[in-house]
């Protein structure tokens, strides 16, 4: 059942499992072990799925949204990550696959998954979020839930191999500067990865909140730079060719760029900055009556770690620190928390993240100033819910 | 971190070539072959017109051809020929992605006629000026100095207020 | 593929999709987005399930093994958390169920879940370990694999309502000592909770790693009693009764009691020491050549965070300290990682974890010399992977 | 933490009632009724044999008679007879979990009857003696005394030797 009664809940009968009566759940044996052997959710919670884009033409070359609304802490679950594919999603096995790593190397390799699992390995919890997440939000509110506004995001445990372990591997030439990651869909994804961030913390991942990668992430491989637009993390990873310059592809000249005002694009805008929002109450839901509630939203940052986040009930007059469960990770989903007793009058309920480098998550009118409603990528504005006085909350603009 | 961990084999110059299909601003990359697009206008009515229509317009899928000078209108139009800076860029994603249907099915050939034809439509090529490893990498597209880099964010800087703060919007009022 | 070549590799003809050949599934579209909505494992990975206990003649009361040999990190995906029921897996309807707080209290109360989920809430990631995980070790070694031997052990990250937050909401009267926790299945299982965990970190959880609890895990709701025995951590919790001494239950004197060599029986034994064990290499695996590989492992303890761990090749006689993935959190799978090259011969594998109180991981012949082998619970022995010269792996005592 | 949440409501006596099922060491909880083992043997010869074996022994589920006196043996047997500490026990476990195919099935007065039989069965009561809320607590079980607590442990001390570490085999060898 979700949070706040949004969906509307029919008033069957329920007297008949509840006290004084026993359960009829507990009058026989339940389902015995392995019901099924690889486990699922509760058919009661068949509601909460990944929902789609209504915005492409073909569904093998489009998006879709992770129920932000229905999870808690700052764990996606596999089944729930976020889609955006350019290709569809190809069935790829594992025992076939490889990584071809060559260019501007002395040594040129090809790696297989059992040689990829035993190098030295990396386990971290790192965000994965669509630099186009929220693009619908530019012009006028449009999204009804914060899984439609904010849904192309999402965090695991990924585990995978430095990158930069492969790179030492193959000897790289000092002149490398840019290294191409290609991916084995249809698409054959492209995307030019700076040097600098192949040698800090990009990995070659394999699993995926301890399983292996779903194929909808990349299985069996994938290329997962912390901080940077979901776009470069290269799904089906196939190829990485070192190079001296950009490599200018479709992904990072016709798409990705992300167009001013004056009609120039800004390119190579790798890291998706400090970004919040209220996750519950949030649009969609109602609040069955007046009473102590607790406002929980999640916070993440490409250029580090979230310092603080404010919650403002009056639509950005008056703010107060919020919560936040730690140990606070770099470039990781963190959930925040305020107390809040709503006493039946409208509210516009805000969140605003401010990370290590001292950043402030600016407002939605400060980015269409500077950037214009045609930029599409990169809206990391505050998100306001408006809490109508009947408690029905809704997605608005101040 | 040892150097050496001994994983991995070494990749042959053939497995290679089979792979490296990108091709870069420079035109390395591009294969053997030619074509114009007087040569892909017969591939293009076959094999693309259908999803993104007879002349590159008004097709189910992506718009590739018009859309010059709206970069910087309110409704900006971003096509092959209004927004794309690289002609080298276009092969390389015809030749990996397209059709759709059957990615990596054109020739080099081909590739290079089609491509020729599509830019033909945005007025960038002649029906019959012939595309190769030499001739693509110079055409010049339209939007080539649209791009800036590096990023020049942050660019909004908004500050921590916490009580009694004034909203952007009263402000304009005033 | 297993991280090692464990599980027969057909050699079938593989060329056909690897450089210099246009693998298949880059020459057509992939699947669509939400294929399905809520994704599930790729078929290549079929192999990676839960595996049952030959142990039980009912399937209802009965437990099935975490693959841990497959997993990676230290989160469990949830559809691989190990189960063990008493009377099988109830299907309970959320929006009828009810938790009922009562006994030693002056207002005795009942929540719905839509109001335990507005309670403030915590989100925490810890293991949940059966007593009775290794069980099949005492006397000589009969587990294959570390699925076998170590797999009633999964780490998630649980969210819910602290135990005290209602505790306090019901006010408790003085003379309270023990609650006792009862579940809504067919076994209504019941265990004596002391108060001071109840006001110490005790949780009442409705979510797993993001979304709701599974219901093998105890959906809608479960409690949750970090470092303690995982029999003790109710499912399907439908009531809690504050009392003022232990209740006496079956579960806590007929079961989960432990037996010494003198016929006494420890009872309330609610910690899970510290262990740990090899999960790469490890038992029915096999190496496929000489070189590099990355032992690798997990360390926990009930008593809180994991200090060090430390791990030998050769049966004990010298050790080496491993690497910790940080940041280490208390009562909460650690990953241990040690960069070893095989050159051949064979080998006798060890982990050895100490934990924050100084307390090392004894050996087998340790904890028999003290316990007898009809202890049943508990058994956090040192486990030993012998490695043969055909880098065969197999489970041995030493 | 504020005191109230204002979050769940008043749970009636009646509603305690139908789930307040345990049954503690000191007879609390256990209802109006009674039962001998005699009544108990035909309820348990229909609703408990089949899978705990006529005379509680010998079944496919757990065994229920018997063991006395294993406890300090290689092989101990834990019964209700030989382990269980209290009498009230068996009847609150028998209550919420007995027949396996029909838990919380069992009436008060059947209830009493077939856990009478049980501990008939053990030979620690009387045929014909009555089992209600006075008596049951007071049956003496022989295991009473055979727990303790609180936790000892840790009751064993390894050492985190690093080099030419001897083990305890060898050790003992010598
Ligand atoms: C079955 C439909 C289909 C066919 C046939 C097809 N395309 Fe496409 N095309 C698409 C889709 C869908 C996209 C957008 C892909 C994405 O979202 O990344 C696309 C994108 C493109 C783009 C990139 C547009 C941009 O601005 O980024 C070009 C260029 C292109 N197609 C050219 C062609 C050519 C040339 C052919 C024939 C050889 C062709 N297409 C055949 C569906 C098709
Ligand atoms: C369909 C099979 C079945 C039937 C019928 C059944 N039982 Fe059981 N019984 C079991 C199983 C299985 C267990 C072990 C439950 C567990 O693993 O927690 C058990 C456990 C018990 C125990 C606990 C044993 C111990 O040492 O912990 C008692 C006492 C018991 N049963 C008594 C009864 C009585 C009395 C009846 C009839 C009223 C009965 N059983 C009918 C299957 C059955
Ligand atoms: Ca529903
Ligand atoms: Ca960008
Ligand atoms: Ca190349
Ligand atoms: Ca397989
Ligand atoms: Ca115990
Ligand atoms: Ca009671
Ligand atoms: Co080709
Ligand atoms: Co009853």
């Amino acid at each position: 059942v979700p949070f706040l009664a949004g969906r509307g809940l029919a008033a069957e009968n329920k007297a008949g499992n509840q006290a004084p009566k026993v359960p009829e759940w507990m009058r026989s044996q339940g389902e015995p072990i392995l019901s099924p052997a690889y486990g699922v959710p509760s058919k009661f919670e068949r509601d909460v799925v990944r929902t789609p884009t209504d915005l492409t033409t073909t569904k093998t070359s489009s998006w879709s949204f992770t129920p932000l609304q229905d999870l808690e802490g700052s764990i996606t679950p596999n089944g729930l990550v976020f889609e955006r594919h350019h290709g569809g999603v190809p069935a790829i096995d594992p025992e076939q696959h490889e990584l071809m790593l060559h260019g501007l190397v002395d040594k040129p390799l090809i790696f297989d998954m059992a040689q990829l699992k035993r190098f030295p390995q990396v386990s971290i919890k790192r965000f994965l979020e669509c630099s186009g997440n929220t693009l619908t939000e530019w012009k006028e509110p449009t999204g009804k839930t914060v899984q439609d506004t904010h849904g192309l995001l999402s965090c695991c445990e990924w585990t995978g191999v430095p990158l930069a372990t492969l790179l030492r591997e193959a000897r790289v030439k000092d002149k490398a500067e840019w290294i191409l990651a290609e991916g084995a869909d249809a698409s054959a994804l492209t995307r030019s990865i700076p040097m600098d961030k192949a040698l800090d913390d990009a990995l070659v991942v394999y699993a995926q909140n301890g399983e292996a990668l779903r194929p909808e992430q990349g299985y069996p491989l994938r290329l997962l730079l912390p901080g940077f637009e979901g776009n470069m993390q290269v799904k089906w990873l196939r190829r990485l060719e070192v190079g001296d310059a950009p490599f200018m592809t479709r992904e990072e000249t016709s798409k990705y760029t992300d167009l001013m005002p004056n009609g120039q694009a800004r390119q190579f805008t790798f890291l998706m900055d400090a970004k919040s929002v209220i996750t519950a109450p949030s649009g969609g839901q109602s609040l069955p009556d007046k009473g102590f509630y607790e406002i929980r939203g999640l916070a993440w940052s490409g250029r580090g770690r979230i310092k603080r986040v404010d919650v403002s009930v009056d639509g950005g007059r008056n703010w107060q620190q919020a919560e936040l469960d730690g140990p606070v990770q770099p470039k990781c989903l963190t959930r925040f928390r305020l107390p809040w007793r709503w006493k039946g009058d409208s509210a516009l309920l805000q969140s605003r993240a401010i990370d290590e480098t001292g950043y402030v998550q600016p407002t939605h009118e400060q980015l269409v100033d500077v950037r214009g409603t045609n930029y599409v990528y990169h809206l990391n504005a505050i998100q306001t819910w408006e809490v109508s006085s009947q408690g029905e909350i809704s997605n608005v603009h101040v | 971190e040892q150097a050496d961990y001994g994983l991995g084999r070494p990749a042959s110059d053939a497995e290679i070539a089979g792979w490296n299909i990108d091709v870069r601003p420079s035109g390395a990359g591009l294969p053997e072959g030619s074509g114009t697009a007087g040569d892909g206008e017969a591939i293009y009515k076959t094999q693309c017109a259908a999803c993104h229509g007879p002349k590159g317009e008004n097709g189910a899928f992506p718009r590739l051809v018009g859309g010059q000078g709206t970069l910087a209108s309110d409704k900006p139009i971003k096509t092959v020929g209004s927004y794309w800076p690289y002609a080298t860029t276009l092969y390389d994603y015809i030749h990996r992605a397209m059709p759709l249907t059957s990615p990596q099915s054109l020739s080099p050939d081909e590739t290079y006629a089609v491509t020729a034809y599509v830019l033909y439509l945005n007025g960038l090529v002649d029906r019959d000026e012939a595309l190769d490893a030499g001739t693509l990498a110079k055409v010049e597209m339209p939007n080539r100095n649209g791009f800036v880099s590096p990023d020049p964010r942050p660019d909004v800087s908004n500050e921590a207020c916490m009580q009694d703060c004034v909203q952007n919007s009263e402000l304009k009022a005033k």
